[in-house]
């Protein structure tokens, strides 16, 4: 029986809706897959979109990105911000060719413990049936050096 | 184009402006950008609808800014930057004169950017056929073929930073591409960073790039850079009603919102 | 070079039991730059700060991470143990591994491996940790205290006695609140009007008080202790200032049948009045929409009758702008009416009202001084029905939360009935009776057992009237679900309590969270119950969530301490996770361009501009600087910024993507 | 030297025997964007063969744009530290023109001449330069104006020139012979011609010996603020340029492994001289274009002999800005006569 493949997932969430919404899962002992960790910004409006490239290019296979339900932020616009930035940043990636579907965006307040362990659970599912993300991999092996090495391959 | 030089000898003479930013012929037959700084060089000027390039990057120059009272000559593309420009607070610091030569051949000189605004916005560009063919083909490609093009194109890029550099909406002092504290993207140029390179370039654009298409323009190895940005504001158009380059008090569509924006894609 | 402390904790076995803590230590001790790691039963403990303390100055430690519970929890608790070990505080990151690990996976490699991966990633985002010092703002010692009923008034009188200017913001034109509306009091039923009077005239007498009744809060900008309110002076049309509050104007007004809100509906008021004859200020105010004069540009008699010519047809809502350092939000609630059961007949039936209409008919001074009438004919009912739980705990109602004040003061009703008329009959239906408080339950067993209020456990589906009488159907679940029909004269329905109608408009006029049934939301559900998310704003009364008085009073009280607290210092000290725009060397000073493309995205209008001059004080450029004290820190400017020119302490773009970058490279 | 003929004909079969051989073989390849770069190919189809200049020189088999100098590894035993120099294949670059082979030769000295550069030494000892000479110009060309010409045989290992039917064949090295050798039977031994008609013609636009001269005071010259206000500040010029050699050196990587890189630079990017203070000695564009423009003309000269601009014309081609160097060379040395401002 071949190894179950065992995504690397990132998490960006707010610290006030989705990170307490995580510790809620964790005082509620709702059990999650182990794939997912988090990173903990103040809000959503703090992620840079970039912190998500960077991500995948250090080998992340997804991502999730998580803040306050509209109206709740506690900066009180923030995830408004952020969901504006992640509508060009979608249709950006997605018309350079990029699997979108490797970013889970939701809202899950300081309450939703079980949407969290759910989020998490069903994210993973999604990226292990998806494969490890080698996209970027595979374009650094194209150019390294590549004058050079594509003729060592051969 | 006597038209033209006269006009601009005059702006010289009274003393509207010290330094003029303009068009002349060169080896090549292309027109290249000149800089004329005394009314008798006038004669140098041109203007003819190959004078594509955006003069309004120079703008940001430091030895332009010094010049103070500046007369730039551009096609609506370049008024749209300048629009856009005034809209981020750019050009505060210098006394410019706007001129234009319409379809008709009349030199128009704006009184101020009110006039500017009025003219883009009853000559508002559409995209070109070239760049709608290619968006088109590009849209109807699938997703991994789009990946495949773009990388095969971002393979080639050697990050010599024209793009930015003739970008008249890149004006940051220090650019995010250098920064190395901490390191955003790799200074060696291998495909992955070139991508992120690409891609942030886009997104600091997106909603603010007036589709002159000069980064495409002048790509060294010809990597249609601008078609990522064209998308963008098709797409920011479409989605938020905004318009690039159109008034000097319209906002930007990443840093306001919309309680109602869509959301379907969040869970 | 960095030289990092790693703590592991056990949290007893909470940890320890999924988590290979030593393993972890271990690991973590080889990490590059750890120069210490050790793994301990509880962290938190005394000698676990202990050991923090003696590690931090055996070892030269210049940053620490400890592992444990969510940083929510106990950062604080570990920053003062940094600071008391020598180093700045900021120096301390939490790694959660106890609620986002080993509460939430099996103990495995895998749940351990997290673990550990979580450690890197906060022992990177440390060593690119900066020392940060607390902000100090200004305080501006004056409270605002929005809302003048029974929690607004103890809390500007517990303010005011300590000593601190108030301003008192009530939107009706006398401050009372529901209160003054009552006619006894649980549970020692004595008169609601002779404990709050006093307390009402105090307030308006206070020295250290300023009242604007008739008047809203417009806009509110600033921070903590530095806030900026602009308040809505509503046109009274009657010059306090001459008014003697002597009542002629009110006497004479031909407009005399306007409902009473006061009194539920149940009253009739003039156009020109004053709501009740105890009101503070008792000084009329016309009431637009109802005077003859506006609306028909004729009358006028109040003019002519006012002794000291203090009417006003011509006055404009006015508005002032007045600077506080704080903030007590003390709205109160509503009650749910008007069409909201129609099962029951409410708007239909004449006798079937509400439970504060049924205190406006007990009370002295309601329209049948005090007499219980039936509204319909005004006879005396012989038999009264009260219905618990009107909407409140009603999923299908969409109020699934418990109203509170519903059981005791249906006991207090059915008791003040009884009292009233010995041979009537009164009955409630309830769904359970919650009476915990001091000396409640011992309050309804006597509305029980002494007044012999029949309680029936069950719920009423349906109320029709017949025959001229009110028949209520319901079913006692205690007698196996039995169908019961009572034929009553009255029905009392104890609505639900909810959120004042501008509760929703007010938050976002404070920046205040709210649930979703819109009454305001408390830092801490339990170790922040009075203070908001907007630091210097507390919440009193009702306005939070369905309160009785005397809950109510104690929430006043302790939003007052909070503001006192507050006041005591001249100077407040803020969190320093705050965004800064950076500064440069000539000739840039700073990579700022000046977009200023940041300002419109700040909620908190924290990004001002700057001139950079030069030395003969030439403006160079014109750039973004952040207010520190109105910044709060969310670094929505920070991700938007395209050259990184701001950045946010704490959180910034060197830690941050440290961490993305340690916890992807093991 | 040898001089050989070789019918055009053949030259896809000398091709084909020059990939069979084992060697990477690199040349001009049409892209897409309609330019032409020199890329690694697999038969002689892929070549271009219809080009006045590549887009890029092949200056990048030698000196890559990105160069692994080193990876390491931190593992429990320490740090292990490994390199490509073994590594580097045997290459063939077919189709460069002269000017770029000569470019070589500074590269050469560059590189090898004082504190020898083992990457560079490496990389050079096994490139083969296969030279096809200019049957046609444009007006950015220049390199007579430089000392060379569209037949030019300096750096070269072999220099084709393409005479009708026939194509001249002048190997130059012991390299070029080996080339040669591979396909041996499709060559047949010449007498020296005169290549003079089958070059093109190239305006002669200024004395290289009157500008080394005039441009050794060129410095004050007010006429670099003129010349260099249209220029923006990118790279295209240098990445482009057959003699840039700029160079930064990169660390790449996390806590327990990665690669140390030489990678392209430009003295025209305002960060090239930048101060960690923030202090940047070069203030602003005009320094920074004189810096370059000098650097061929002057500096080259005085340290190596050689003036480094070998007259490609791809700085004039890729300018965004349209700068042309022939034309600020001609500008600052003509305005410098004598006085210094």
């Amino acid at each position: 029986m071949s190894e179950q493949f065992e995504p690397k997932i990132v998490a960006f969430v707010c610290n006030w809706c989705t990170y307490a919404g995580a510790d809620l899962a964790g005082t509620s002992r709702t059990k999650y897959a182990t794939n997912v960790s988090i990173i903990r910004f103040p809000c959503t409006g703090r992620i840079d979109f970039m912190l998500l490239m960077k991500a995948f290019e250090n080998g992340a296979d997804g991502i999730i990105v998580s803040g306050c339900h509209p109206n709740d932020c506690h900066y009180t616009s923030g995830n408004f911000h952020a969901r504006r930035r992640w509508i060009v940043f979608r249709s950006l990636l997605d018309f350079m060719g990029f699997d979108t579907d490797r970013i889970t965006f939701s809202w899950v307040s300081a309450a939703e413990g079980t949407k969290w362990a759910s989020l998490v659970n069903e994210t993973t599912e999604k990226i292990r049936a998806k494969g490890a993300f080698t996209e970027f991999k595979n374009l650094d092996l194209e150019t390294f050096n590549r004058l050079h090495d594509e003729a060592i391959a051969k | 184009m006597k038209q033209l030089q006269n006009k601009v000898a005059e702006l010289f003479d009274n003393g509207t402006i010290s330094l003029m930013i303009g068009f002349q012929n060169a080896l090549n037959k292309q027109p290249v950008p000149c800089f004329i700084t005394v009314g008798s060089q006038v004669e140098r000027l041109i203007y003819t609808p190959e004078c594509k390039g955006n003069l309004a990057v120079y703008l940001h120059k430091i030895e332009v800014k010094q010049a103070k009272k500046v007369g730039i000559i551009g096609n609506v593309a370049t008024l749209r930057s300048l629009i856009q420009l005034t809209s981020e607070n750019q050009l505060g610091d210098i006394e410019k004169t706007v001129i234009t030569v319409n379809a008709q051949n009349e030199v128009i000189i704006f009184a101020n950017m009110d006039e500017v605004e009025a003219y883009v916005q009853a000559n508002f560009p559409e995209y070109t056929d070239e760049d709608k063919k290619l968006l088109e083909q590009l849209n109807a490609m699938s997703r991994t073929e789009r990946w495949q093009y773009w990388s095969e194109q971002f393979s080639a890029c050697v990050k010599c930073y024209a793009c930015r550099a003739v970008c008249p909406m890149c004006y940051c002092p220090s650019c995010t591409v250098e920064s190395n504290q901490p390191q955003w993207i790799k200074v060696s140029s291998e495909t992955t960073g070139n991508l992120e390179w690409h891609t942030m370039r886009a997104m600091h654009l997106a909603g603010r790039c007036i589709n002159c298409g000069e980064c495409g323009r002048i790509c060294p190895v010809g990597i249609p850079v601008h078609l990522l940005t064209a998308q963008m504001n098709k797409d920011i158009e479409a989605e938020f009603g905004a318009k690039t380059g159109f008034s000097c008090k319209s906002g930007y569509a990443l840093n306001t919102f919309k309680p109602g924006d869509k959301e379907q894609f969040i869970k | 070079m960095a030289r990092i402390g790693v703590f592991i904790c056990h949290c007893g076995e909470n940890i320890s039991a999924t988590v290979d803590v030593a393993k972890v230590a271990e690991k973590a001790g080889k990490l590059s730059g750890v120069a210490f790691s050790v793994d301990y039963k509880y962290m938190c403990s005394d000698p676990g700060q202990t050991l923090i303390i003696e590690a931090i100055k055996k070892h030269k430690l210049t940053g620490i991470v400890v592992a444990a519970c969510s940083p929510r929890m106990h950062e604080g608790t570990f920053r003062k143990a940094a600071e008391k070990a020598g180093i700045n505080p900021y120096f301390c990151e939490m790694a959660n591994i106890r609620e986002q690990v080993s509460w939430v996976h099996p103990k495995s490699d895998a749940t351990t491996q997290k673990a550990l991966d979580i450690v890197r990633t906060l022992v990177e985002k440390v060593k690119k940790n900066t020392a940060l010092f607390p902000i100090k703002v200004p305080v501006t010692k004056t409270a605002l205290v929005i809302g003048g009923g029974i929690a607004g008034i103890q809390a500007a009188l517990d303010i005011a006695n300590a000593g601190h200017q108030v301003i008192m913001v009530e939107k009706k034109p006398s401050i009372g609140g529901h209160m003054s509306q009552l006619s006894e009091t649980f549970p020692t039923l004595d008169c609601s009007q002779c404990i709050l009077t006093p307390r009402m005239v105090e307030v308006a007498q206070h020295p250290n008080i300023t009242l604007h009744t008739y008047a809203e809060v417009e806009s509110v900008s600033g921070f903590v202790g530095n806030f900026d309110v602009k308040i809505k002076m509503k046109a009274k049309s009657v010059d306090y200032s001459k008014c003697t509050g002597c009542g002629a104007c009110w006497q004479k007004c031909p407009s005399k049948k306007i409902p009473d809100e006061f009194n539920e509906g149940m009253g009739f008021r003039t156009a020109i009045y004053s709501p009740f004859p105890q009101a503070v200020p008792n000084k009329p105010v016309i009431d637009r929409l109802n005077c003859t004069w506006f609306l028909k540009g004729k009358c006028g008699l109040c003019t002519k009758i006012c002794p000291t010519g203090a009417i006003n047809y011509d006055a404009v809502d006015e508005f002032i702008d007045v600077k506080v350092g704080a903030i007590v939000t003390a709205t109160g609630f509503d009650l749910k009416h008007a069409d909201f059961f129609p099962e029951y007949g409410y708007g239909k039936f004449k006798d079937v009202i509400d439970g504060m209409q049924f205190e406006r008919l007990a009370s002295a001074s309601g329209p049948t001084a005090g007499e219980i009438r039936r509204p319909s004919d005004g006879k005396i009912p012989e038999k009264i029905v009260f219905v618990a739980c009107a909407g409140s705990r009603d999923k299908a109602k969409g109020i699934e939360y418990c109203s509170k004040i519903c059981c005791m003061y249906t006991a207090k009703h059915a008791m003040l009935y009884k009292h009233k008329n010995h041979e009537g009959k009164a009955y409630v239906f309830y769904m359970d009776i919650r009476a915990a408080g001091k000396d409640y339950d011992e309050f309804v067993r006597r509305a029980i057992e002494e007044d012999e209020v029949q309680y029936i456990r069950g719920r009423v589906s349906r109320i029709y009237e017949k025959n001229g009488k009110l028949i209520v159907k319901g079913v006692d679940t205690l007698m196996n679900g039995e169908p019961v029909d009572i034929e009553a004269d009255m029905v009392v329905l104890a609505t639900a309590v909810v959120a004042n109608i501008e509760a929703e408009s007010l938050a976002q006029k404070l920046h205040i969270s709210y649930n979703k049934h819109k009454f305001f939301a408390e830092a801490h559900p339990k170790l922040k119950p009075v203070e908001t998310n907007t630091a210097g704003i507390m919440l009193a009364g009702a306005c939070q969530s369905a309160k009785d008085i005397p809950e109510s009073v104690s929430q006043a009280s302790a939003s007052a301490s909070k503001v006192i607290g507050l006041f005591s210092s001249n100077e407040l000290t803020r969190e320093p996770i705050v965004a800064v725009v950076n500064r440069q060397a000539p000739p840039n000073y700073t990579s700022c361009t000046g977009c200023l493309l940041c300002q419109e995205v700040c909620p908190y209008h924290a990004i001002e501009t700057e001139e950079i001059k030069d030395r003969a004080g030439n403006v160079l450029k014109v750039v973004a600087r952040v207010n520190a004290g109105l910044c709060q820190g969310c670094g929505t400017c920070v991700a938007m910024c395209r050259n990184k020119s701001i950045d946010l302490q704490g959180f910034s773009n060197d830690q941050m993507l440290s961490e993305v970058m340690a916890l992807l490279n093991s | 030297m040898e001089i050989k003929n070789i019918k055009s004909t053949n030259i896809p079969a000398f091709f084909d025997q020059l990939i069979k051989s084992g060697k990477v073989v690199v040349a001009p390849v049409l892209k897409k964007s309609g330019k032409v770069f020199f890329e690694a190919v697999q038969s002689y189809s892929q070549v271009a063969t219809d080009y006045i200049q590549t887009g890029f020189s092949a200056k990048s088999v030698v000196f890559p744009k990105v160069e692994e100098l080193f990876s390491y590894v931190k593992n429990d035993d320490g740090i292990e530290i490994t390199n490509n120099l073994q590594s580097i294949p045997e290459t063939i670059v077919w189709g460069l023109r002269p000017c770029d082979a000569s470019a070589f030769n500074y590269l050469t000295e560059f590189f090898l001449k004082e504190n020898p550069d083992t990457y560079f030494a490496a990389r050079k000892g096994k490139t083969t330069l296969v030279t096809v000479s200019c049957a046609k110009a444009d007006d950015a060309c220049f390199c007579t104006s430089v000392g060379l010409n569209p037949g030019s045989t300096a750096g070269s290992d072999i220099l084709l020139t393409i005479m009708g039917e026939e194509v001249y064949i002048e190997v130059m090295t012991k390299k070029g012979k080996t080339a040669v050798e591979t396909s041996a039977t499709l060559f047949t031994v010449s007498e020296e011609k005169n290549k003079e008609e089958f070059l093109a013609k190239i305006t002669t636009v200024f004395s290289i010996d009157e500008v080394k001269e005039r441009i050794k005071t060129a410095y004050d010259s007010t006429e670099w603020k003129h010349e260099s206000m249209g220029c923006f500040g990118c790279g295209a010029c240098a990445f482009a340029c057959p003699t840039c050699t700029c160079f930064d050196i990169q660390d790449e990587g996390t806590q327990n492994k990665g690669v140390r890189l030489r990678c392209w630079d430009a003295c025209g990017f305002g960060l090239f001289t930048k101060h960690n203070s923030g202090h940047n000695p070069r203030t602003n564009q005009t320094e920074r274009r004189r810096q370059r423009l000098l650097h061929k003309f002057k500096y080259s000269v005085e340290n190596l002999g050689i003036v480094s601009c070998v007259g490609c014309g791809r700085c004039i081609r890729v300018c965004p800005a349209h700068l042309n160097i022939f034309e600020n060379i001609l500008s600052v040395t003509t305005e410098s006569k004598g006085v210094n401002e």
